[in-house]
């Protein structure tokens, strides 16, 4: 916990949970998705619908899900289906607003590499994979993602590219979309440690607000080439009491996520 | 107002003023959801046809229909004799068990429908007919709801049907192991399936034959699920699995005890199969069938009336007797 | 009823039911096959699994389903699934031993039609079509037919082919079947009011057995081709009084199969 | 044996002497139907993952398995790190909500299997690698199961996988409405997944997460269903719907209660989540693990062993309060 008294991952989930208000039906991936989503729930959208690969439609968590196939989902929940049904007739039909995804490489047109770190034949560092990811960035209605920053994380050019965002750029990217029938409209929102990053006309990625005790030298320094930082840019209002209490008592209490 | 068309519709009003969610009277439902010239799928695999439906839309007197189900059965029969369709798109045309569709029939083959244009003095136009196997038909309705350009299966190999209709179409492997047919995705304009039961959002279960009622539903743009039972939200988060159709995707409940009679309700009651044997004649007339439906659609305001006019002590023997299907247990986590 | 005391259509029925000794999936056809196969069940292959193409695996039927969609058929049933499951997973993959299969026309080799008489654009009759047929003819491991014989039914040329039987002979369905990867190897018995037809190393049927009070002149009267009738054709033995019994007292007491 | 593969094996003499239908011992089950160079699946996507048969799968000392899961998860880890696999399959390799399979990792990346091969004197075999995306593997045992060449899906474009995996092709639309990518069926050797309940001839119920163990299981030619309550035919027949497997393609019915900790079964017990962030350290020495696997898997003879060492305290907490589906009724016809 820093002296403001809060953590910087309290506050990227605090300002992930927000950007779900007036959201509909969101797939939830593994990770940081997994708590930003059930807070937004508890917050700012009740009504949103939570949709699970594992093949959950409308779950109603009693507790933070453990991973994306916790029985928690289950219990209560509106439908189980197949993962085909899931992927086939909820994602890839249409039916999802929001895919909400973590990252472990992005580039600064929202490119995700959640596959290797080097060469994919003999890579540094074996990441998980696509999982869902892939197929989400392109069926989901929009995209968020929420990954801390970091000169790692955010690179001038991915290593591999596991789940397709902006491709080259705007126009690239919606010529391929329109061409190819995609139902998504790429991504919309990434919310790290430090800020809230949406897409400008130029499908790249600009700041639009500066968390509490972050600066615009830390932005800088965290990723890899110059990012373009909005002239209204805004301080992200800090952690409500209610969204701490939730985090600290209800949704991770041990501090998996957030310390 | 579309579901699956990825403008989901749950929290909006109740469709009908007054009723709870999008709870709706089968009138309302089907003046506001059901347009002349929709491609309309009434669902379900000889269990579960909402006759209740069929009727309303033959009431309100839409036109231009082009009507898709596996097995047209009598409600289609019903309808392309009350003139509200311009094509079918089937993969089995007949009576189950019984015999013939005849007013289609009528329609279809030349002879008939030139007796039936002396006889009638009209100008009746002759009914079009798209027509799959059965498997064609739910690879249609499963690449409709997976949005998919096409689904392969491994049938029409050395038969007629690919000329007989040109939409059934070959594919090679790309992994040089042959070619398999494609069919392309079927998308109703509107789907309407009945079912044991729901909730007011449109959340429903089903249980017994499941047909392609899922795949017919959410490949539609509009749905409207028609209950012999309108359940607490509840009932129906107590068994997640049994699930067969979202409220997401569904735009209208409208709750309609015996609303699939003569067809059947798993658990509820049985196939009327003396109204099946009776329909034969009947459709054998033209005359008749007008007739019939003048009395039994026309005249009556709707399903209760119609309910009423079978009469209780039909109904009745038609219940069965129950078997349980025991509990499972889903567990409580945190 | 003939003098015999039992009638053709019952002999029909009972020949079919015995064909199915030994089997052990079968995918039940709406009409006479489900009678036939019913009768099976209860008497010469006790252990048979019924499939309904409704969606049902191991029906228990607790009386002749009215239809092949009857709720007796789901009732106790092993498993009910979507129609999909049913054709991709049971049938198309290769779990059918026999499928049990009407007809409206068929030619020598057993192909058959439930689509039209006359032409396809302007039929003199409409008939149902294939319904499941089609895909049961190539994906059933064999096909079994039931129909009643009669110069219209059995026909030198069918004026449509719904479903396939050894197309042109043995050798071309051979060809076609291995080229196309099927599962299913053809026609392997046709049984009607007159007798039980095998199909030989042709591809063509031929009359193995003669049912009672049947004669080989009402078989060469209600066909369209000059039929090969075997060396060693066999007198198809009488329905056993269970065999009767089961079929007007239980199977079909209002006589809708038999009359 | 084989029962997809169309020589189904119901009415088979049990595997193991004196046990009714297909029941078996889980060591019975695994020398009959694994054998080395196998393609295995034991799929459970988090829910339902059968540990049990993994871990008799290192006991028997099983080689060369090519391993197909969605999620290779600890089993995987523990079955590479045995020295089981040469190959893996798969769409999302990691310890889930915890962090990565270490044991994986160190025969994948060059620079870590250098280091074990230093420490361990041997000369360990790079594991190899065949990866889709979760849509993808499950297009692939859909395909398998359907017997289809390939499966068509909207996923892969403008993506790296095409080119790391050169299975991933591309269809044009037979329909002139552009292209979509493939995937090859998977049909594994034998799919071995736990349920709930099944009967003795090996018809299975599973509710909760269904993952695509129904598509594994009809894609493989030799089945093995593992469960926590071995029940009468009757209890399957209450409620035909949620049969997920039917007996028809299931070669063996182990039963074994617990088996599938430390994953987790609905209704039954919860996950073991202290395991998996055990395993976390654990799997990052070599040392270690192969420690764990001696303690765990070769020092017992087999899953009640296991079950006892892990105590009845540490169990009794993984115990959900009921939370009960209710019961619908199917009716009895005739």
């Amino acid at each position: 916990m820093t002296d403001v008294g809060f953590s910087r991952n309290e506050m990227m989930i605090v300002a992930a949970a927000r950007e779900l208000a007036g959201q509909r039906v969101c797939f939830v991936g593994v990770g940081l998705p997994n708590i930003a989503v059930n807070l937004a729930k508890r917050t700012v959208a009740p009504e949103l619908e939570l949709v699970y690969e594992a093949g959950v439609f409308g779950a109603r968590p009693a507790r933070l899900p453990l991973s994306i196939g916790d029985p928690t989902i289950v219990t209560g929940a509106t439908a189980v289906t197949s993962m085909f049904e899931l992927f086939a007739f909820y994602l890839q039909r249409g039916l999802i607003d929001v895919g909400f995804l973590g990252a472990a490489q992005i580039d600064r047109f929202g490119n995700i590499n959640t596959t290797v770190i080097g060469d994919y034949a003999a890579p540094r560092t074996r990441l998980p994979g696509s999982g869902g990811a892939c197929e989400i960035a392109i069926n989901a209605r929009k995209v968020f993602v929420i990954m801390r920053q970091s000169a790692r994380s955010f690179v001038e050019r991915i290593d591999f590219r596991t789940s397709p965002g902006n491709l080259g750029g705007a126009e690239h990217a919606e010529r391929i979309r329109r061409e190819g029938g995609w139902l998504g409209r790429g991504p919309s929102v990434v919310v790290t440690d430090l800020g809230i990053w949406h897409f400008d006309e130029s499908g790249e990625m600009r700041l639009d607000s500066l968390h509490p005790d972050a600066t615009l030298d830390e932005v800088r320094t965290t990723i890899g080439w110059e990012p373009r930082i909005s002239e209204r840019l805004a301080d992200t209002p800090a952690p409500t009491a209610e969204e701490l209490r939730l985090i600290r008592e209800e949704l991770d209490p041990a501090g998996v996520y957030t310390r | 107002m579309a579901g699956a068309a990825g403008r989901p519709t749950a929290g909006v009003p109740g469709r009908t003023e007054g009723m709870p969610g999008k709870v709706a009277t089968m009138r309302d439902a089907i003046r506001e959801l059901v347009r002349d010239g929709d491609l309309v799928a009434i669902e379900g695999f000889t269990h579960l046809i909402s006759f209740a439906a069929g009727h309303e839309i033959i009431r309100q007197r839409k036109r231009d229909l082009t009507l898709a189900r596996m097995t047209p059965d009598l409600i289609y029969d019903q309808m392309v004799a009350a003139g509200a369709a311009r094509k079918l798109v089937f993969s089995w045309l007949g009576n189950p068990g019984v015999g013939g569709l005849n007013a289609i029939r009528r329609r279809v083959e030349p002879a008939a429908l030139d007796e039936l244009r002396r006889t009638t003095g009209e100008d009746v136009r002759p009914l079009e007919l798209e027509e799959y196997s059965h498997f064609g038909m739910v690879a249609r309705y499963t690449a409709g709801a997976a949005n998919l350009p096409f689904m392969p299966l491994r049938s029409y190999f050395e038969t007629d049907l690919p000329t007989a209709n040109p939409l059934i179409r070959e594919v090679a492997s790309p992994y040089g192991d042959g070619r398999v047919y494609v069919v392309p995705p079927l998308r109703p304009d509107v789907t309407i399936v009945h079912a044991q039961r729901a909730d007011a959002e449109g959340n429903t279960q089903i249980w017994g034959l499941l047909g392609c009622q899922k795949e017919a539903a959410f490949a539609a743009d509009r749905v409207i699920v028609v209950v012999e039972e309108l359940v607490d939200e509840a009932v129906v988060r107590a068994d997640p699995n049994r699930t067969v159709i979202p409220g997401l995707i569904v735009d209208a409940v409208v709750v309609e005890p015996w609303g699939a009679h003569p067809s059947y309700v798993q658990g509820a009651y049985d196939r009327d199969n003396r109204f099946y044997l009776e329909w034969d004649p009947i459709s054998r007339s033209e005359e008749a069938v007008q007739a019939w439906l003048r009395e039994w659609v026309h005249d009556l305001d709707g399903r209760a009336a119609y309910v009423e006019k079978l009469g209780a002590d039909r109904l009745a023997t038609l219940r069965p007797t129950p078997a349980p299907s025991g509990e499972v247990d889903y567990g409580m986590y945190g």
